[in-house]
């Protein structure tokens, strides 16, 4: 069979995750106390006005009648009213999701250079004070709240030497490179120790393995051992460890775009959550599912495409 | 001839967390050109370390207290990394004992092979591919340019031996050193490896150095030989003064100890005539698991026939030897018996009862009545544990014994495997390979078994030890009237052990017998195949010695 | 070499004589901050909660070495006290989680089958989850407070637990030791118990640290959001919320208590960081 | 595949992306005048009637003309689309006499329009404020000029309430063929701004409407209205030159920026800010509790700490800024023996009380835990509970609450809306929700707002709010000032009290 079947199997194994993610985004949502449509209207709103929005969202039904109702637009490709944006929820999402996506890319490629930079060095110059530098600063970095470095970000970057803007999101690509550079680069800083400090030890861990001593046996040069044998044999490891960093920061995005004011998903989830936007709340908690998901199955590819090894 | 390679005094010692550790201890010898030199000894003898630095092949935490290394006139240590470059794969190449890890998993194994050629003789990759097909050929590999596209794990073990060899060919080297380059394989293999050895070095002109802890394949390779013990050389000298006349009294022991030496203690068996264990028709199954495309497709189930219809009869106080090589099923019949797998057809009876499949549905004293010793010490004991908990908790799951009686009990089992009351506090962890199966063995008495199955209970322990175990196994098979399944894929250990032998081959029983019939007039060709593959050693052994005779071994056959 | 290891009586000795350079700078940083906990009170003459307007803003002197907050707090005693409630979330965000992870990993790995895929499909939905999004969810079903935090950890971040001591469970249900348990006839609780379970969490014991400190970024996250402790409890995250307005009038508001995370984080990263290296260099 | 080719063209496209030089990719600006303003509310709707959201209320007030326009400050009410207005004597009938004008399409605004946005505003169902215009009974055309509406009574602020932003006119065929959803993301407008773009979460982009009544306003081309939900960033933006108006700037920041050369003066707000009591529940039910906490109070010290003295303490309920508010009236000063006699008095000694506080409200908190440490000194306890502001609200609303830090502010100067807003108790709300219920206040409101005199009405609400200040309806903390910072670059822009831009039409951007 081929190695990368498990490319069609992939969706058929989405369908309980998201069943399983739209029954605890509902439950949850039911559970939280608080009226939706008392925050839409704004303080003032009569109670008038807010029996008539609720009935028309059809918030007085039951919860059953209203999950399966929502279930049975889902298949039909409707997701749902947004109560505070008063529109079809599709709509408020696709406007969100470039940012989003655009800053995760963006913190990666960061974070990758970063982690590439950083951990070959170590690996290269391994037991140097370099290396025991390097390994101290991943160590350090991994407990270093996102918020805190991108207040702090801003206050070098943005006030002091005034190169980046604050915040935003720019309408061409060229202009998002520039205005998400420091969300992004908040977001390299706090994943790159974590990749950094297992790359590196993979690293060194290869370096020790039989096939490089057998490589060192036939006489290949340390760097040629290294760039052909262990690097592409450490990726492995990390790319794994990849896969869940950015499920992680597919959550995580959301105080970088809380302190960086990016109009992104995570900020609008926690809008969501916070305002009971119910069908909102629903379908990005689905959507970054599937997010995650196809993160994972990047991994899975990439993992296939770096080892022969693989069966999926 | 002078010597191609001399090592004059090495001492090399190891710094750990631990303190340090003197691998080497003023070792010497040489090599001359055209020679083939084994080196044996047990784990930890330092025969991997010396070989290894003969390329400068040590580890970072390795510090050289004295001694040098001379290669054809030039002081291998003193070299600096341009030279070693050329000295490495250029002048002296390396295989090694286990191929599936030696080799890039990532990289196909004809780029493997031609790497070297484009590092050192600067050739393009794809002369380098054509010139590593033509090596593989070489190494009597079949349809070598398809194979060179492959990756190492699509290749057998043997394959990827034969790689390997031709990955250190690739610069024609003067000098191959082969550590332990057949300790990994099946026996049949390890043949077709030492057949090709020969042949690569008649053709190449090559000097050899040998490393291994197996006298039978040094034996039939090797001129002279390098005897090590605890970092130390305790004699040199050609492999028949050494075989014939050993001065030493290690060598002569770890000559003694050779399963293929040692004197059959099978003659004595009591004579029962209803069978104690009934094995008939056994079939397991495994199921690899199945994907859902091919569920979705309505694929057939892959099925693999680990076990194929075997059926299997042994009196009370009986040893049945299972034999047979990787794959071959040997295993899983013996935890079929014991329960751990559950076959899918086939009874297993015992004193004529019936058992259940199923481990959970046997009653208690069935399931005492049949235990198990397994194979790996470093696996086989919960590393958690200490040895009086490891040998408390049966005794007072099953009930076997009152509360009070334990630690006697206890005791007891300790005298059994002969083992010193002291080690009861230690962890596991911090018994050596043969203390641990020692604890296991132990372990398994302690329900008071009538069948006792021993699975590969020595083939992870250094000879030596090998042999007290397996003396141990004589003694109490004795002693306590045991019934006895051996699973091994050594024959001399079988035929030591077992009057009784089967012969596996891809889960189906070839040939089952008397252990003299089969061995010595074996009927089926695979068989045969498998009799032959051996290394020969009690040839050219002189009668000097009396296997079985010397004192360590005396605690263990005293029938 | 493995023989020297077995030396039996210096196995102690050696082992402090390897405790890894990390292990006891970061131990000796993580008691540090435990003990600051404790003693807060004793540390400093001011309390922590204690508001006087007129004092309000006084930057770092000889009175206030911290200066004072909005209100005329101790930035001091505040980031003292606050040591308390950080320590707390590093504990609890752990404690719960490890012990639903290890239950629900031990469980699924050893018997396998229909179970565990049960409680994979449940781990899958959960890790598919945004983590961040469905603490703050679960946060704003019970209200703001330690007690929702520990609750929504623990619901949300056994699933690290579960996969560690899962793949273990995995392997270890098959290894000889395990088999000769099953093969002696022990109960599957036993076996769970005493031979997959000592065995299996070792990893976990190693990502507790690291675990701690990602907690304690979370927990502080929270404050920082509004989430968190109930005014006026310090607690670092609020206290940088706090203190954001005046960043660049009065910092020490917000840089101390973010200073005091970052140095407890170091102090549990590198514990973790040494941690980790002992316990592979003994197995 | 060759997985190394395709790695390395990956990670050499990463590198170079993230290596062009940033200078190289600043925007330029094209030369346009957009007037760029951030504030910490979103905008969720463009259309005035379903809404009585800050963002909405202020990017709604810029886009559509309503029938009387206010100056800049709103202290005065004139000519806006009506050109005139008659009110009949009985003062229950005003006719209103259309300017020619036209939408930002185009096309003419009518009587017709003029009525169907005020019948929607008034009856509509989903209508969110119609309940100041209670008095009102019918709005019809009488001419394709003229308006004619029926009140129910004598009712002296109904022009004032003529200008508040929901009434802003809509026009009757657009609404009526896009239907209200569409129309509330694309809108023709009738005010100096027409509608560009509306990006949900982000922002709205408004143009200049060629077609204003105004003539020669806007004198901008546009308006960019960015929603920046942290205080800081929005301050931070300001500083970088992202912004021209950073709307709701923290206090703390105020002066900083005033010093970096910004317009950052507090502007008059109509606000008040403070604590609401239930009154229907224990133990605010109790007067001489209520007066024990009042008193146990530092207004001063509130103000100080959290407006850092640009707000005033509060001694009314009322705003300042609001007509007829009590000059006479002190702050309260703090008695701390006097609330412990109280205290003693309501038998209540040793009460504590939750007090809600909105998440993410860093003036709140201040507050909050000011009041609590100041009441602790009279022996009350009080529990802060941090909770988001859709549960705070519906606690609110059903009245499953204590006490509550809040704020509010009045559309107009006539002080009728904002007592029938937070002390009325026969109004919909319940006197914003404390269910303080006075029948005599009730009274006196109906009484002031259907007198024409001034002088008496003046004597009306002098003694309304002794009333509910001696009752404790709620408890009035301070009165904030908006906190707004202008780039030196933006002319005549001011935000009133009623929080609208009523002078954005003469605001320049040099």
């Amino acid at each position: 069979m081929n190695r990368f079947s498990f490319v069609l199997r992939r969706p058929i194994q989405l369908i309980p995750v998201l069943l399983g993610i739209s029954v605890i985004t509902f439950l949850l949502l039911q559970m939280t106390p608080g009226d939706p449509v008392r925050l839409m209207l704004g303080p003032k709103a009569s109670q008038e006005a807010i029996e008539f929005v609720r009935a028309r969202y059809g918030l007085d039904q039951p919860i059953p009648v209203q999950y399966f109702y929502y279930v049975l637009n889902c298949l039909r490709g409707d997701f749902g009213q947004s109560i505070a944006f008063r529109g079809p929820v599709s709509g408020v999402i696709a406007a969100r999701i470039a940012p989003t996506v655009f800053l995760i890319l963006y913190g990666l490629v960061i974070s990758l250079l970063l982690t590439f930079a950083l951990a070959v060095t170590a690996a290269r110059q391994r037991g140097r004070w370099i290396d025991h530098l390097i390994r101290l600063v991943c160590v350090a970095g991994v407990g270093v709240p996102s918020y805190f470095v991108g207040l702090l970000l801003i206050m070098g970057f943005c006030l002091r030497l005034k190169i980046f803007p604050v915040s935003g999101y720019g309408p061409t690509f060229i202009n998002n490179l520039w205005h998400l550079f420091l969300p992004a680069l908040t977001i390299g800083i706090g994943v790159t120790p974590i990749l950094a400090r297992n790359l590196r030890a993979t690293f060194i861990q290869q370096l020790d393995k039989d096939y490089a001593i057998a490589c060192r046996s036939r006489g290949l040069p340390e760097s040629y051992i290294f760039s052909r044998h262990v690097f592409w044999n450490s990726l492995l490891p990390t790319v794994n460890l990849l896969g869940v960093v950015v499920a992680f920061l597919i959550g995580g995005t959301v105080v970088v775009e809380n302190v960086f004011n990016i109009p992104g998903l995570g900020n609008l989830l926690i809008r969501g959550v916070l305002t009971h936007d119910q069908f909102v709340v629903q379908a990005v908690a689905l959507l970054l599912a599937v997010g995650v998901v196809i993160s994972n199955f990047a991994v899975d590819v990439l993992t296939a495409i770096l080892d022969p090894r693989v069966e999926l | 001839m002078s010597d191609l390679v001399s090592v004059e005094n090495l001492t090399i010692d190891f710094t750990t967390n631990f303190g340090d550790v003197h691998a080497l201890r003023g070792v010497s010898f040489s090599l001359k050109a055209g020679e083939v030199l084994g080196i044996v000894g047990e784990s930890g003898s330092g025969k991997t370390v010396a070989c290894r630095a003969i390329l400068k092949l040590i580890a970072g935490n390795a510090l050289v207290k004295s001694g040098r290394i001379m290669f054809e006139g030039s002081d291998v240590l003193a070299m600096k990394d341009a030279e070693l470059g050329r000295l490495r794969g250029g002048q002296a190449a390396m295989i090694f004992q286990n191929p599936s890890t030696h080799l890039d998993p990532i990289m196909t194994v004809g780029r493997q092979v031609g790497e070297a050629m484009v590092v050192h003789q600067g050739i393009s990759w794809r002369q380098a591919n054509a010139r590593a097909v033509g090596l593989l050929e070489d190494m009597h590999i079949k349809d070598a340019s398809r194979r060179a596209g492959a990756y190492p794990h699509e290749l057998s073990g043997g394959m990827r031996q034969r790689v390997m060899i031709a990955a250190a060919l690739a610069c024609e080297p003067k000098l191959l050193i082969a550590d332990e380059p057949t300790t990994a394989l099946d026996v049949t293999v390890q043949a077709q490896i030492l057949d090709l050895l020969r042949g690569i070095r008649r053709e190449r002109k090559l000097s050899v150095i040998l490393v291994s802890h197996d006298l039978g394949v040094i034996a039939e390779m090797c001129d002279r030989v390098v005897v090590m013990k605890d970092g130390a050389v305790l004699e040199i000298g050609s492999v028949d003064q050494i075989l014939r006349d050993p001065a030493h009294e290690y060598t002569k022991r770890l000559i003694a100890s050779q399963p293929s030496l040692m004197k059959p203690t099978t003659h004595a068996c009591p004579v029962a005539t209803e069978p104690h264990l009934l094995v008939k028709n056994l079939c397991v199954n495994f199921y690899p698991g199945q994907s859902l495309a091919a569920w979705a497709t309505r694929k057939p189930p892959q099925i693999v026939r680990a076990v194929d219809n075997v059926s299997l009869a042994l009196r009370r106080g009986g040893a049945l030897g299972i034999v047979g090589e990787s794959g071959s099923g040997k295993s899983t019949i013996a935890r079929a018996i014991a329960g751990l797998v559950q076959p899918q057809q086939g009874e297993i009876e015992v004193d004529g009862q019936s058992l259940d499949r199923a481990l959970r549905q046997r009653r208690p004293e069935q399931v005492r009545k049949l235990q198990m010793v397994f194979q790996d010490p470093f696996m086989s004991l919960n590393p958690a544990f200490t040895v009086a908990r490891t040998l408390a908790e049966p005794l007072r799951q099953q009930n076997i014994c009152p509360e009070r009686d334990i630690p006697e009990r206890i005791r007891e089992l300790m005298e059994k495997v002969e083992l010193p009351r002291q080690l009861l506090d230690r962890r596991t962890t911090q018994l050596s390979g043969g203390q641990r199966q020692r604890v296991g063995i132990a372990r398994a008495l302690a329900l008071e078994p009538e069948i006792l199955i021993a699975d590969e209970v020595t083939s992870a322990l250094d000879v030596t030890i090998q042999a007290q175990v397996l003396g141990l196994f004589a003694r109490l098979r004795r002693e306590l009237s045991l019934t006895l399944i051996l699973i091994s894929h050594d024959l001399g250990v079988v035929r030591y052990l077992c009057e009784h032998v089967a012969v596996m081959q891809h889960g189906k029983l070839v040939e089952y017998g008397d252990t003299e019939d089969v061995l010595d007039r074996p009927q089926q060709a695979y068989t045969q195949e498998l009799i032959a593959a051996i290394p020969k050693l009690s040839r050219r052994t002189s009668s000097g010695i009396q296997p079985g005779d010397t004192p360590l071994l005396a605690a263990g056959s005293k029938c | 070499m493995s023989d020297v290891m077995r030396g039996s009586g210096s196995l102690a000795m050696a082992r402090i004589r390897t405790m890894p350079a990390t292990l006891a700078i970061g131990g000796a940083i993580t008691l540090a901050w435990i003990v600051v906990a404790i003693l807060a009170p004793v540390l400093t003459s001011f309390d922590p909660i204690k508001v006087d307007v007129m004092q309000a803003l006084k930057p770092p002197g000889a009175e206030h070495w911290f200066g004072t907050d909005a209100i005329g707090r101790d930035v001091l005693a505040r980031t003292l006290f606050a040591a308390r409630y950080d320590l707390a979330m590093a504990f609890f965000g752990v404690v719960g989680p490890i012990i639903l992870g290890t239950t629900i990993g031990l469980i699924a790995g050893y018997l396998g089958g229909r179970i565990d895929a049960v409680l994979m499909r449940i781990l899958e939905v959960t890790v598919s989850f945004p983590y961040f999004v469905l603490v703050i969810a679960i946060v704003a079903v019970l209200g703001p407070g330690l007690k929702s935090y520990f609750i929504s950890l623990t619901l949300v971040n056994w699933v690290s637990y579960a996969r560690l001591v899962r793949s273990q469970a995995l392997v270890l249900r098959g290894v000889d030791f395990v088999l000769a348990a099953r093969g002696m006839g022990f109960g599957h609780l036993r076996i769970m118990l005493f031979h997959i379970l000592p065995n299996a969490i070792v990893p976990s014991i190693v990502f507790v640290m690291t675990d701690a400190v990602l907690a304690i970024v979370l927990g502080s996250s929270l404050g920082f959001l509004g989430l968190g402790v109930q005014p006026p409890t310090p607690e670092w995250g609020a206290m940088i919320a706090d203190g954001q307005t005046y960043l660049t009038t009065a910092w020490w508001i917000a840089i101390f208590p973010g200073i005091a995370i970052c140095l407890l984080a170091l102090g549990l990263s590198l514990t973790a960081d040494g941690l980790a290296r002992l316990l592979n260099t003994e197995s | 595949m060759d997985r190394r080719v395709f790695l390395k063209s990956a990670a050499f496209a990463g590198f170079s992306i993230a290596t062009l030089p940033a200078t190289l990719l600043r925007a330029n600006a094209d030369g346009s005048k957009i007037l760029r303003m951030a504030y910490g509310a979103e905008v969720l709707t463009l259309d005035p009637i379903k809404t009585t959201y800050g963002a909405d209320i202020l990017i709604q007030g810029m886009m559509y003309a309503r029938l009387l326009h206010a100056n800049a400050d709103r202290t005065e009410v004139g000519p806006g689309l009506a050109e005139s207005w008659d009110i009949a004597d009985d003062g229950k009938t005003y006719t209103f006499h259309l300017r020619e004008a036209k939408f930002s399409d185009g096309s003419p605004i009518t009587a017709e329009d003029v009525a169907f946005s005020w019948n929607r505003m008034r009856f509509q169902k989903d209508s969110a404020y119609a309940a100041p215009f209670q008095p009102l009974t019918k709005v019809e055309a009488k001419d394709a000029r003229t308006v004619v509406m029926t009140l129910d009574r004598k009712f002296t602020p109904f022009l004032t309430l003529t200008e508040i932003w929901n009434t802003g006119i809509v026009p009757k065929a657009a609404v009526e063929k896009m239907g209200d959803d569409a129309f509330a993301k694309a809108p023709v407008t009738s005010g100096p701004f027409k509608f560009v773009e509306l990006k949900p979460g982000d922002r709205v982009v408004l143009g200049r409407n060629e077609h204003y009544y105004r003539q020669g306003e806007p004198k901008i081309d546009g308006v960019e209205f960015r929603y920046v939900p942290d205080d800081n960033t929005r301050v931070s933006m300001l500083q970088a030159g992202e912004l021209d108006v950073c709307l709701a700037v923290p206090a703390p920041r105020m002066a900083e920026l005033k010093a970096a050369g910004f317009r950052a003066d507090p502007e008059p707000s109509s606000t008040t800010y403070d604590m609401l009591i239930n009154h229907s529940a224990e133990p605010f039910n109790d007067l001489k509790f209520r007066q024990a906490v009042s008193y146990g109070i530092d207004r001063t010290a509130i103000n100080a700490a959290v407006t850092l003295g640009l707000g005033t303490p509060a001694s009314s309920i009322m705003s300042p800024t609001l007509d007829f508010f009590d000059k006479s009236l002190p702050v309260i000063a703090r008695d701390v023996e006097k609330a412990k006699a109280l205290l003693a008095e309501s038998g209540k000694t040793g009460a504590s009380f939750e007090l809600i506080q909105n998440a993410g409200s860093a003036d709140e908190e201040k507050a909050a835990v000011l009041i609590q440490a100041q009441l602790a000194e009279v022996g009350i306890t009080v529990n802060i509970a941090k909770i988001d502001s859709t549960q705070a609200w519906t606690r609110l609303a059903d009245g499953e609450y204590q006490a509550e830090m809040n704020w509010w502010y009045n559309e107009t100067r006539d002080p009728d809306n904002a007592l029938r807003w937070c002390v009325w108790g026969a109004g919909d709300n319940k006197s914003y929700y404390t269910r303080y219920n006075n029948e005599t206040v009730d009274k006196l409101i109906d009484e002031a707002s259907g007198e024409a005199d001034n002088a008496k009405r003046a004597e009306l609400y002098a003694q309304i709010q002794k009333t509910v200040v001696d009752e404790v309806a709620q408890v009035a903390l301070y009165h904030p000032t908006w906190l707004n910072a202008y780039a030196p670059s933006v002319k005549g822009l001011v935000l009133n009290v009623g929080l609208q831009f009523s002078s954005i039409g003469g605001t320049s951007l040099d």
